[in-house]
């Protein structure tokens, strides 16, 4: 594009002899936000989170978290200099990938799994369509997904054993006076799978629906959920130091609220509306069960991960605001039927999956209204 | 007209014919092979909940009856101990695993006591649910291919995970440990497992072990439900012998 | 001379799933293991050899627009005998094989191969092509089956490949085909690719 | 009744650095008369003008030199007095190769103090109102160049309710609009009534972006003061492109002009606030446009400010007179930062549609090196025309015309805003500019 | 019957066990349809009329047919040979009284003979067990939808992921079929979220 540009201009005579002036296309001026300086304020807002579950879970934690960043930009640098391709791997989308996708396995995970799953990631998710851009799936959750389909033992029980000394699960009040049987598996399950298994919890410890429901929904463990002290993946436990990195990325402008909010509203109001019209045997006996039980949701899990920083990818989101509110709700509406309906207690990563594929045809068929035409569609 | 309509019709119902005697001829070969086959496999399955040593004799089999308007299909098996007669019952159940249905027969005695357990049927997830199959073995590859014979383990009919059902209580709830494989060796763990009337899931398939556990249930329930109807015409039967 | 060229056509030059991209629902669907892979090859070939021979024996009294019925009926039947045998005497591979050895007479290998080859040669040569094509379609079943078989499941032949290692359960799942072929067929066009330079 | 309101507008937009704190507050100052003019006789849309004097010949301060040839075409005045020394290929922003009548300076300046006795304008008839706008040679000043009399001489069939004058200045750096209003209020005042004479309207709406107290405050008391109930003025919210004339008609009248269309499809008139002093100019004291106010600004120049010049002064003769710059110059560029025009000589002169001329050193030098596009929709956000500029760049890089068709390309405005904010660096406005070229190519081969 | 137990097999068809992405079936119009959205969706109806019409069809003539005079061993060849006429017949049909339609559709029709999910589901339908299963036609019928549904849904998204490819710097050997399955065993990962559902 460059000899084009100058060619427009070869036939000029210089007649200050000295000078060189340079020539480009207006706009002379840009945007001081390029790719790469976006995808490190990514990682930058990631790293709260990721530092808090190093703090909870020692430095397994860490060592994941690690591998799986460098993993990561190893395989993009490998694959790019085997095609002879720009190497790109130091912009920060490959790191991105790879710290998400440990931020999206249990803390227990085996090492070498996410080493796998970062290669994968960036391979067959992202660099066989041709490198960043051009990939349809969000390579850390096409990975995740790929993992968990090899290894679903190491991707859905590594959860526990807490690194000791840290205030994890000791906040939660046992105030529904379970049997200590019973408390220790609801305390040592992820909240969502326990909210799943609840049923069964109650069959086999002989605890009461009432008080499983109570200790799910009591404020301390809607408090732990929050501040981040039940188990789950390395990067879900807290939604605090989430938000606090969503706040970043908001203050920077990098994501809008399309996404995010379009998204978690649409789970709450699924799961506000399922639990109106078929509250849970015991629901009757915990007042403001409904605003706990979509306060529950929110917080549990990786909404809040997937809905700020994953669903947010704009390489797999769509381009137009519309249609970006269209895919949030789409993925809020997957999340919350595999949450309620799914054969796993969490539907998040899928969804965003889902709704990747959607998007080509939501961009192909959501267009912006072209200025001084009654139509919204460009195409056809 | 004769070469537009008639001739290709006469062609294509010639060859049409050919092939349905040769395709009858060849069904006629082999159908007393299948259903011999077919037989022979719902016997083995049979003699693998119900093994000989045990010492019953199957009296009534595959009795179909109807338990709220859907079809049971069940098998009455007798041993003699001294005067009494004791039954011994197997059915066919299914119920929805993971992915699709899991179909099993399973054996129990006259107080709802497991006597074999066999799935016959499964499309779980090969590595996980499917595991409810697996034989223990330590052979290789290598080993068979390459390496001496004696490494060869011995071959059991069942799997580990089936045969941690036998003796477990149908009347009471069946529980689920998660402990890792269950051993057919450890004499401790099988104590383990009966004192709880539980059975070691398969690490990372729960939703398979409980669907095998829930369809015992339903097919106790429905067993019983067909034993009471068994009596109920077999009383009737009485009084109308009486009657006349 | 012109046998080998037939059976070479088959296995490298027109492999009919690799070259010509045909016949792919049994290649990925029963590829989970290698003996099965080899157990629909040998059900195919069947079918594809007797048919060819079929075809090409009466292709003087086919009239040319009822043909395809025709060859439908005679795949079909062939189909079915094969499922007899198999239900008879290999009854463990049916199941293994299930929905899929009905399916053979979709196959577009088969009806492609009648229509485009034993049509219009001798028996001789439609037998070899049969053969060929055969040969290709196993020689592809096996390629994936080798490969999904000791990722997915450290197994070869049913028997456990490197004590220890885990294996990728996804690849004997349907997206782990997906995958296995799309690397084959890249690598198949990349050789390609190397020879027309 | 006048009002002030704080509108949003038009969807899209963006808010880049504005810069203006250069030259903003700068007093117009008056540059020395060039000791030679390049005057282009192409200084505006249309056909060039047709040169009417010879080498050799002398000519007066305001001379038509240059006739206006066809009905969208301008007059052409000499900026000095002097004498034409040659009529050559000189380069200009228009072309690398464009007709100039080259003058030297020479004589007294006897043309320029003409008669400063407004004549009164009341009297005049539309007819001839328009007759001394183009006897002026006056076009658009705010960028485009269009021959203003064209544009105040709608047809009949399409009927123009509202004089809008655009003083939105959107561009950074840029000031000299901003200037103009708050030292010549009662002027542009005066000439919007003119120009609704000449229109024929009733009303008529000025737009200043917020950013522009000043220029607000002077033209509001203005407006009190000679109560003029039917120009009003709107405080618009400072975004870039508001000062595009289709973004504007919507922010002020909520009309939009159809795809395609021109301004006056939906009743409208803009012009520029620079134009609108050049009118009055020459309706009160027939005074020819051969000069005007520009910025000269950028961070390498001394003395950046607002001045008046000559058409035809090179910008080289420019650096020398306003003291000289403080680097050796990297990027030049005439006009705006966002629709400007890079230069690369010196030598090319300023012209009427020029408003500025911005001067940058090295630092200003950025890699160019454009990457993939990582579909982040900011392009899309930002684009006013409601366009999708990331798909119209890609697939004018990998040179798929075809589907280009249906992108509606033509609507694009050209405001660059795309590839301001593009964070791969794309420059999606030039690719556009390829595309409706291979379009038009395209579409010339079929028929 | 519950409307339920019709819902459970259009769900199931369509999501948790989509024919194309988890049963591996009808891939080879999968990938030759699926350049072209406008195709796709072509593709897609025809497939999701001759699937439901067929699926009515084989039903009534296993069930009356094959089992009282016992020839279910012909089941194959009469299944095929259904096919192959209907696919005809409802291309006279639809040219005859829509020729518009016939534009749309016609030039797939030809191509849905030797589909073989249109065979796979007609089997499938039989080894489910509905021949024995209360309201079992019903039950086929809408098995025979969903498969056509979930077959549609694939194509189609594929359909949109190709037409975007193609502006994709993908590796020149990757181009087609290659890169078409990687995306192919994408979306089938992303499918296994619906695994193991209950409704
Ligand atoms: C690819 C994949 C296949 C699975 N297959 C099965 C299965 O066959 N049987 C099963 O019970 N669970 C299966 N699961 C479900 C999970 O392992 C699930 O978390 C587990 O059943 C819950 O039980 P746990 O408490 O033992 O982890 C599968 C999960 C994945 C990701
Ligand atoms: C070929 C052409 C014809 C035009 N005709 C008219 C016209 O008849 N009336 C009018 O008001 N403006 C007319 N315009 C002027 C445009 O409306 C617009 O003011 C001009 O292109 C400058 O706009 P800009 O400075 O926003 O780029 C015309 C412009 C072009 C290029
Ligand atoms: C992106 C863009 C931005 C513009 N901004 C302004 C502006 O701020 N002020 C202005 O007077 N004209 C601006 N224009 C030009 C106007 O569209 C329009 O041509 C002009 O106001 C017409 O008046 P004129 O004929 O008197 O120049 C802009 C044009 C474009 C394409
Ligand atoms: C806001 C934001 C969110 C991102 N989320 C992801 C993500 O979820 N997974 C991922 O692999 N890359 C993510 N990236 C990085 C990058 O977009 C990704 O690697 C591309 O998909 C590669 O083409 C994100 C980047 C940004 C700016
Ligand atoms: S040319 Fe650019 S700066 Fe000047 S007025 Fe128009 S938009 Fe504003
Ligand atoms: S230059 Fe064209 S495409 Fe780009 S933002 Fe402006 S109007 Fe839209
Ligand atoms: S702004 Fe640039 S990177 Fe973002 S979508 Fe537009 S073209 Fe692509
Ligand atoms: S008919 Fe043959 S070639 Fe056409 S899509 Fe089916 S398999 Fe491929
Ligand atoms: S469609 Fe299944 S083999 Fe071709």
């Amino acid at each position: 594009m460059a000899e084009d540009i100058n060619t427009q201009h070869t036939e000029r005579t210089q007649k200050t002899s000295k000078m060189q002036l340079v020539l480009s296309v207006p706009p002379h001026v840009r945007d001081s936000q390029s790719v790469t300086y976006i995808m490190w304020c990514v990682v930058i807002s990631l790293l709260p989170a990721a530092g808090y579950s190093c703090y909870l879970y020692g430095l397994k934690a860490a060592k994941l978290l690690i591998a799986s960043t460098i993993s990561a930009i190893i395989a993009e640098a490998a694959y790019q200099m085997l095609m002879k391709k720009k190497i790109t791997a130091h912009d920060g989308s490959a790191a991105i990938t790879g710290l998400l996708l440990a931020m999206n396995v249990p803390p227990h995970a085996p090492v070498w799994m996410v080493c796998i799953g970062s290669a994968f990631a960036i391979i067959i998710a992202k660099q066989l369509f041709g490198g960043i851009g051009f990939n349809i799936f969000n390579p850390a959750l096409a990975a995740r997904a790929f993992l968990m389909a090899s290894w679903p033992v190491h991707m859905t029980t590594a959860w526990h054993q807490f690194n000791p000394g840290n205030i994890l699960a000791k906040d939660i009040a046992n105030i529904a006076n379970l049997p200590p049987t019973a408390f220790d598996a609801i305390t040592s399950a992820t909240p969502l799978a326990c909210l799943k298994s609840a049923p069964q919890i109650i069959a086999d410890y002989g605890a009461s629906a009432e008080a499983v429901l109570q200790t799910l929904l009591s404020n301390t463990m809607l408090k732990s959920l929050f501040i981040g002290s039940v188990g789950g993946c390395l990067g879900e436990t807290s939604a605090l130091f989430l938000l606090i990195g969503a706040t970043f990325l908001f203050i920077k402008r990098i994501i809008s609220w399309h996404i995010p909010i379009t998204y978690i509203l649409t789970v709450a109001i699924f799961m506000g509306i399922y639990y109106a019209l078929r509250p849970l045997p015991g629901a009757e006996s915990i007042d403001h069960f409904l605003p706990r039980m979509v306060l529950f949701h929110i917080l549990s899990g990786g909404l809040i991960l997937g809905a700020f920083f994953m669903a947010t990818d704009m390489v797999t989101s769509p381009v137009t605001h519309i249609g970006m509110i269209i895919y949030a709700i789409g993925c809020g509406v997957i999340a919350s039927i595999i949450r309620l309906w799914g054969g796993y207690p969490e539907g998040v990563s899928y969804s965003i999956l889902l709704m990747n594929a959607i998007v080509p045809l939501i961009d192909r068929y959501i267009k912006p209204k072209v200025f001084g035409t009654l139509k919204r569609t460009t195409g056809e | 007209m004769f070469k537009t309509l008639i001739k290709p019709t006469l062609i294509l119902g010639t060859i049409g014919l050919i092939s349905s005697l040769t395709l009858s001829y060849i069904n006629k070969l082999t159908k007393p092979e299948i259903e011999k086959r077919l037989q022979k496999k719902k016997d083995e399955a049979y003699a693998a909940v119900l093994p000989q040593q045990l010492g019953y004799i199957i009296v009534e089999k595959d009795k179909r009856v109807l338990i709220d308007g859907q079809e049971f299909v069940y098998t009455r098996a007798e041993k003699k101990d001294g005067e009494r007669n004791i039954n011994a019952y197997a059915f066919e159940i299914a119920k929805r695993g993971y992915s699709g249905l899991i179909r099993s027969i399973v054996a129990v005695d006259e107080n709802m006591k497991i006597l074999g357990l066999s799935i016959i049927q499964q499309t779980e997830t090969p590595g996980l649910g499917a595991r409810v199959k697996e034989m223990i073995s330590k052979e290789t590859f290598f080993s068979h291919f390459f390496g001496n014979a004696a490494e060869t383990a011995e071959q059991n009919a069942q799997s580990w995970f089936e045969q941690q059902f036998i003796g477990l209580d149908c009347t009471k709830q069946i529980g689920i440990l998660k402990k890792g494989e269950f051993s057919t060796a450890s004499e401790e763990y099988k104590k383990e497992l009966l004192e709880k009337n539980s059975v070691s899931a398969i690490t990372g398939a729960t939703i398979t072990t409980k669907a095998v556990i829930d369809s015992i249930a339903e097919g106790i329930e429905k067993l019983k439900k067909a034993i009471d109807q068994e009596k109920h015409s077999q009383n009737a039967i009485h009084k109308e012998g009486k009657t006349p | 001379m012109k046998i080998f060229e037939l059976i070479k056509n088959g296995i490298w030059h027109r492999n009919p799933v690799l070259i010509i991209g045909i016949g792919l629902c049994p290649t990925l669907a029963v590829t989970t293991s290698v003996s099965n892979a080899l157990w629909m090859t040998v059900a195919a070939m069947f079918v594809l050899v007797g048919s060819n021979i079929l075809v090409s024996s009466i292709k003087r009294i086919v009239p040319p627009h009822i043909r395809i019925p025709i060859f439908i009926t005679i795949i079909a039947s062939f189909v079915i005998i094969v499922e007899l045998l198999l239900k008879a005497y290999q009854p463990e591979v049916d199941k293994a094989l299930g929905i899929f050895i009905p399916l053979i007479v979709v196959n577009c290998i088969i009806l492609g191969r009648a229509e485009e080859f034993a049509y219009k040669n001798s028996i001789l040569d439609s037998l070899f092509d049969g053969i060929g094509m055969g040969l290709g379609l196993g020689f592809a079943l096996t390629l994936l089956a080798f490969v999904r078989e000791i990722l997915g499941a450290n197994k070869l032949f049913g028997y456990t490949f490197i004590p220890g290692m885990e294996p990728s359960l996804m690849m004997i799942m349907a997206p782990g085909a997906f995958f296995t072929l799309a690397f084959i067929l890249w690598a198949m066009n990349a050789i390609k690719s190397k020879q027309k330079k | 009744m006048f009002f002030s309101r704080f509108i949003a507008g038009f969807k899209g937009g963006i808010h880049p650095p504005e810069n203006k704190f250069y030259s903003e507050g700068k007093k117009f100052s008056y540059l020395p008369i060039p000791h030679v003019c390049y005057v282009p006789l192409q200084q505006h849309i249309g056909k060039p003008a047709r040169p009417i004097v010879e080498v050799g010949q002398a000519v007066e301060e305001g001379q038509l030199i240059g006739e206006a040839d066809g009905f969208i075409s301008a007059n052409v005045h000499s900026p000095v007095p002097g004498k034409v020394i040659d009529i050559v290929h000189h380069p200009t922003v228009f072309s690398p190769k464009s007709l100039c009548i080259v003058i030297e300076t020479e004589g007294a300046f006897t043309s320029s103090q003409q008669s400063r006795v407004p004549s009164s304008w009341e009297s005049f008839s539309r007819d001839e109102l328009i007759a001394s706008i183009k006897e002026a040679g006056i076009v658009g000043l705010g960028g485009a160049a269009f021959p203003t009399h064209v544009k105040l001489s709608p047809p009949a069939t399409k009927p123009i309710d509202t004089l809008i004058v655009n003083g939105a200045e959107c561009e950074p750096y840029l000031t000299v609009d901003d200037m103009l209003m708050q030292t010549f209020p009662h002027e542009i005042i005066e000439g919007i009534r003119i120009a609704m004479k000449t229109l024929g309207v009733e009303r008529a709406i000025i737009g200043v972006e917020d950013n522009k107290p000043d220029a607000i405050r002077a033209l509001r008391k203005v407006l009190l003061e000679t109560n003029a109930p039917t120009i009003t003025l709107v405080s618009l919210k400072t975004k870039y492109p508001q000062g595009a004339e289709k973004q504007l008609i919507k922010a002020l009248l909520r009309r939009e002009v159809p795809s395609g269309g021109l301004p006056m499809d939906v009743g409208v008139v803009v012009q520029n606030v620079g134009t609108i002093y050049a009118i009055r100019e020459a309706v009160l004291y027939k005074k020819p446009l051969y000069e005007r106010f520009i910025t000269i600004s950028g961070p390498i120049v001394k003395n950046p400010g607002n001045y008046k010049v000559r058409f035809g002064t090179k910008i080289s003769d420019i650096i020398d007179e306003i003291g000289g710059l403080l680097d050796e110059p990297v990027k030049v560029i005439m006009g705006g930062p966002m629709c400007g025009i890079a230069l690369d000589t010196l030598e090319i002169p300023v012209v009427k549609g020029t408003s500025g001329v911005l001067f940058f050193g090295k630092n200003k030098i950025e890699s160019e090196n454009f990457l993939t596009c990582i579909r982040c929709g900011r392009c899309v956000a930002a684009c006013p025309a409601g366009l999708l500029p990331c798909d119209i760049s890609i697939l004018v890089e990998k040179n798929l015309t075809d589907a280009l068709a249906m992108y509606h390309l033509f609507d694009c405005i050209m405001c660059g805003s795309c590839s301001f904010v593009c964070p791969s660096k794309r420059p999606i406005s030039h690719f556009i500019k390829l595309g409706q070229q291979r379009l038009k190519s395209a579409s010339t081969r079929m028929t | 019957m519950e409307l339920k137990a019709l819902f459970t097999i259009i769900i199931s068809t369509v999501f948790i066990n989509n024919y194309v992405l988890s049963q591996l079936l009808g891939l080879c119009p999968f990938c030759g349809v699926s350049k072209k959205i406008s195709s796709a969706i072509g593709m897609g109806f025809a497939v999701i009329f001759v699937m439901t019409m067929a699926s009515f069809i084989t039903y009534l003539v296993y069930k009356y047919l094959l089992i009282p005079y016992e020839i279910v061993y012909l089941r194959t060849l009469t299944f095929i040979l259904i096919i192959a006429s209907l696919v005809q017949l409802v291309e006279m049909i639809i040219e005859k009284f829509s020729p518009p339609l016939y534009q749309a559709l016609g030039i797939f029709l030809p191509l849905i003979t030797t589909n073989c999910a249109i065979l796979g589901v007609t089997v499938l339908n039989i080894e489910s067990g509905f021949v024995t299963a209360e309201f079992g036609l019903v039950k086929t019928v809408v098995q025979g939808l969903g498969a056509g549904i979930g077959f549609l849904l694939a194509l189609l998204l594929m359909a949109g992921i190709r037409e975007r490819l193609e502006l994709a710097d993908v590796p020149e050997n990757l181009k087609g079929l290659p890169i078409t399955f990687v995306v192919a065993g994408l979306l089938a990962l992303a499918f296994l979220g619906f695994a193991g559902m209950k409704i």
